[in-house]
């Protein structure tokens, strides 16, 4: 019997049948185990994304999105995750929008879903196809405050706490980890979640700066990634820049949180390494790409795959992503819009012209 | 710009929003329309409220509309920017008044579906969002205001998935499951705005559009109704004040206020 | 019947017989009735010393400490509070040995203990002897990790979590308020410790620099704070300095966190409001104070009032206080002491004279 | 200075301790003693280490002796300060590989007692510190030194209070118990250092400091310390580099390494 106790009407409702495949994402005896073995000494970290690809990110892995809403998300390092033919991932997308564009190419291929989606650009019709066509198997759903709640539980080493989210809804019938307890210290009744503390098996974190031993340099929302950087079983980090450790002691003039390198496994120097979202203090989101991606590849599967094989797969790396979008120009116009957003940089016209089906302007501010 | 035009139902609907909102308030929006109402309100007649996004920016300096729920301009110069966890906790702990969400489906009771169409979640019609946020700021917040469409298939007996609840089975059933605060206290479509009935729960007309009979809201919801005493009051309709502030300050660029081609 | 279900077996150890005095620290839903009827708006909420203990101070209330380990505790408002005669406070030290001398006068009378004493410079004998003369009851016994747990536990909106601290030690049969139970997501045993989240009636926080509206940021250790401010029923909020709203936004180049002012209560401007302990970037301990108050005054009752009486009862304010310290030698030099601490100026001999009872050196550093 | 006299009780403990710690791992330590061994550590075997303190600094840069475990010297231009919740939970979660904890009681099995004297919490015959954070790191980090002075009073068979579970009631009590890590590795006082039998659990003799018979150590200790097989070996002897660095550049002023008059 596995040493885990299930919420069965959630296994039911899931079609769950073998839960050892849920087994590692709440695991937290085997993430001390495996924290226990990183390497605590100030040693240089730094390999190159497809090496840290390589050697920590392992077919069938649990990848947990870090960053939120295209802010800082590790797109890159999926895109390399897909070049290497990585497969069967179980991901946790903030959003799940995030991973979809890796099942189509079977890197993921389970999901445990807070929300999918691309907000007012609208719902993810190729996950909606996915999911219909089984390729990805919903594992788990949650709310977001749900997953933020599992992975706080983790940073603060308690295997699991209380929450008064999620109770009553159909989410709760949709989760294998999470069920609905009495409150121990209540005589009267008073019914609460329990949700466990979650341990993913691999998270990339791109921050904006890292020194070559792994301390990492967050600002802008951090959302859930110190907690994420803390569960992670295997961590890699990659940044805008590599800086000397002094710069993160002393030179730190900004509000934001730092990673501490013992958690680290590997350090990636990643320029654009969140293209074709946003990165706070370096660029904006290529809006108009994702309209593409939304609106003309995600509706039909030949689209998507055409789309995802020019942009990916038949892509090198980052810096061929950015060429394509636009170039210098590009990199000057999403820094301008960033830094105005942030009001680091006089106010601009954010005013731009909608990708559509009819009108592709071939460059994607 | 269409600065002289009738407004469109998407800047009625705003408008609407806006009204929900009162001065010195602490409210929590997502992206899409609630934020473009939350802007027009902090523009119009609540100077003093104190907005709160889930990326965990709160209180931001006044720019543009933001395009992302995550975007700088929703932590633009904020003096706080929690991380998420702590941002929804805000709303447990009693320190948010009021929060905004939009549906696929509501029923009787107010509770909501952004998951899917369709019975089954494994197999469904249409996959949605699922929760994001939504769940979190039904379960905890104070008082719930509900924005979308209406139609009967918008608004049926039974949503397909309980993605957030709002008075569960009517009664007390929501203070029962174990959740806090008021639930949804308005739902608000192009046709209307509803409330809840204090005992049953159950939806009610509170004020209907100009221009828009009681048939219309019933035909186009999937079950019954409850009305007011007395005859239905109109909903207030958008001064030219607010349209010209909405269209030139709020979204000048439409992007949440133009409707779909 | 309270709504609440105690350790019965704590009670009995503890000798609490009527619970009711233990339910307001864990009353998640009176202290959410009471944020909401927090001040809004963005208003001036400056007032005195004076005014805000006066206001926000009620006899019996739960009082938790802030900062830590003497750094940043906001010792002169508690000065405050004993010249105004408040009586029966609860309270949760961080360490205990800052309201050990408010038993003494009333003040406290009901100690929540994770740590009493001041490490190195000893024990606290007044506490001790507080104790054993009946002056101040035990209501609960925690580890420093367990409180900090239940605050975050509030923090995060979750009316409680589970944790492998204090299973198995003395410490959960002194507690009312936690227990041992059963993982609820393991089939083999896994007992966990319950700890419910934590909502002291009034804390005051002393920052560096707060705004009229009651922004405020901390920089050095938080500890408990974010989650103290969050919690707290009545939250003061005194500061080493008021700066401009502006400030807080846009001029801070430091690292820390800001408190939002929408958890505020009151302000007040309240230079060296930690003194006579460590506030960072603006002064050190008054090591030869804690000295004389450890080695001189706590083993002996008479010399503890007559103590406390000279730099507390008869000593007007915090102006001076810092006056008996040193005055404006002795602010230079704790700016000097801290500053060279933290780096931030030239190293310097931090050799002193220890305060011996054949040795006062009158002044204090 | 003291730089030609003889070592002094406290520097030879402070010198045991200091040999506990590995080179390359993280360190958590208190005020005291502990704090000593770790920097002295540092600046002889074990160069890259981390220290990791309850208030939240790690990794200082090198500076004075710092006077509180809050003390700036504790998160010297630290590029991470920790709430102390987080601090904790780097034990929990594998982080820290060992921590020193202080006792003024242990009892065979390594339970330790830092509440107070007597057997009633409410009325005993002094109040001591209480837990601090030494429960904390007791329940959750993979290996725990205890240091102390000896007498059977300190050595009791039974604490007046479990303020810090070390192995229980022996045998596999302390995991079933639900905690974490090894528990106690070692036990280290003026007279020898102790270890634990692998299978009861019972504290055992390892190594005597150079002119302690065992009898002396039975004698001060209040249940049967169980011995190794054959010859008892001795303790190492602090070197005269290691004193030396101890005097001149870990504690010049013997804040913590000179004995009380």
């Amino acid at each position: 019997m596995s040493k885990f106790s299930y919420n069965q009407e959630a296994l039911k409702n899931l079609n769950i049948e073998d839960t050892s495949i849920l087994d590692s994402l709440v695991d937290f005896e085997s993430a001390r185990a495996a924290h226990l073995k990183k390497p605590r000494s100030k040693v240089d970290k730094r390999i190159s994304l497809k090496e840290a690809v390589a050697e920590y990110v392992s077919d069938g892995d649990v990848l947990s999105d870090a960053g939120f809403a295209y802010v800082r998300t590790p797109h890159q390092a999926y895109f390399e995750m897909m070049r290497q033919g990585k497969k069967g991932l179980q991901v946790i997308g903030a959003p799940n929008t995030n991973q979809s564009y890796m099942i189509n190419y079977g890197t993921a291929s389970y999901s445990h879903n807070s929300y999918i989606g691309a907000e007012m650009r609208g719902t993810d019709r190729n996950y909606s196809r996915q999911l219909k066509e089984g390729k990805v198997k919903i594992l788990s759903e949650w709310s977001h405050g749900g997953v933020a709640l599992g992975l706080k539980a983790a940073q603060l080493g308690a295997p699991g706490l209380m929450s008064k989210q999620m109770l009553g809804s159909d989410i709760m019938k949709h989760n294998p980890y999470v069920s609905t307890i009495q409150n121990p210290l209540r005589n009267d009744p008073d019914p609460v979640a329990f949700i466990p503390a979650l341990y993913p098996d691999v998270v990339v974190i791109h921050a904006q700066v890292a020194d070559k031993f792994g301390n990492a340099f967050i600002y802008g929302p951090v959302v859930n990634d110190s907690a994420l950087a803390v569960a992670a079983k295997k961590l890699i980090i990659t940044a805008e820049e590599i800086v000397p450790e002094s710069s993160l002691r002393y030179g730190n003039g900004k509000k934001g949180i730092v990673i501490p390198f013992i958690y680290a496994d590997a350090v990636v120097e990643l320029p654009f390494g969140a293209v074709p979202g946003n990165m706070p203090g370096y660029y904006y989101w290529s809006r108009q790409w994702w309209e593409k991606t939304l609106r003309y590849a995600s509706p039909v599967e030949e689209k998507f795959i055409e789309h995802f094989n020019e942009w990916v797969m038949d892509t090198k790396d980052q810096f061929e992503f950015v060429e394509k979008l636009g170039g210098a120009k590009w990199v000057a116009e999403a820094r301008r819009q960033t830094k105005a957003a942030e009001n680091d940089n006089e106010d601009i016209d954010f005013a731009y012209q909608e990708f559509t089906v009819d009108n592709d302007p071939g460059i994607y501010y | 710009m269409k600065s002289d035009t009738p407004a469109n139902p998407l800047e009625m609907l705003a408008y609407i929003i806006s009204l929900q909102i009162e001065n010195d308030s602490v409210v929590y929006v997502g992206t899409g329309l609630p934020m473009v109402a939350a802007i027009l309100a902090r523009k119009t007649h609540a100077p003093n409220i104190t907005i709160v996004y889930e990326s965990g920016g709160q209180d931001p300096i006044p720019g543009d509309m933001p395009w992302s729920v995550g975007c700088p301009l929703t932590w633009r110069k904020s003096a706080v920017l929690m991380e998420m966890a702590y941002s929804f906790g805000q709303s447990f702990n009693g320190y948010v008044d009021i929060a905004f969400l939009g549906f696929a489906q509501v029923d009787m009771y107010g509770n909501v579906n952004t998951h899917h169409i369709g019975k089954d979640l494994t197999n469904p019609k249409a996959r949605l969002t699922g929760s994001g946020g939504n769940n979190d700021l039904s379960s905890l917040t104070e008082k719930m205001v509900l924005v979308g469409l209406q139609t009967p298939e918008r608004f049926p007996e039974k949503v397909d998935f309980i993605t957030s609840v709002g008075h569960l089975e009517g009664g007390n059933s929501r203070k029962e499951a174990g959740l806090i605060g008021q639930g949804p206290v308005a739902v608000i479509s192009p046709w209307g705005i509803y409330d809840f009935e204090p005992e049953t729960k159950r939806m009610r007309v509170k004020t209907l559009t100009p221009g828009i009979p009681f048939e219309i809201a019933q035909q186009t919801t999937g079950f019954e109704l409850l009305k007011p005493e007395g005859e239905i009051p109109e909903s207030p309709m958008i001064t030219p004040e607010a349209l010209h502030i909405l269209r030139t300050d709020v979204d000048p660029n439409g992007v949440f206020t133009t409707m779909p081609s």
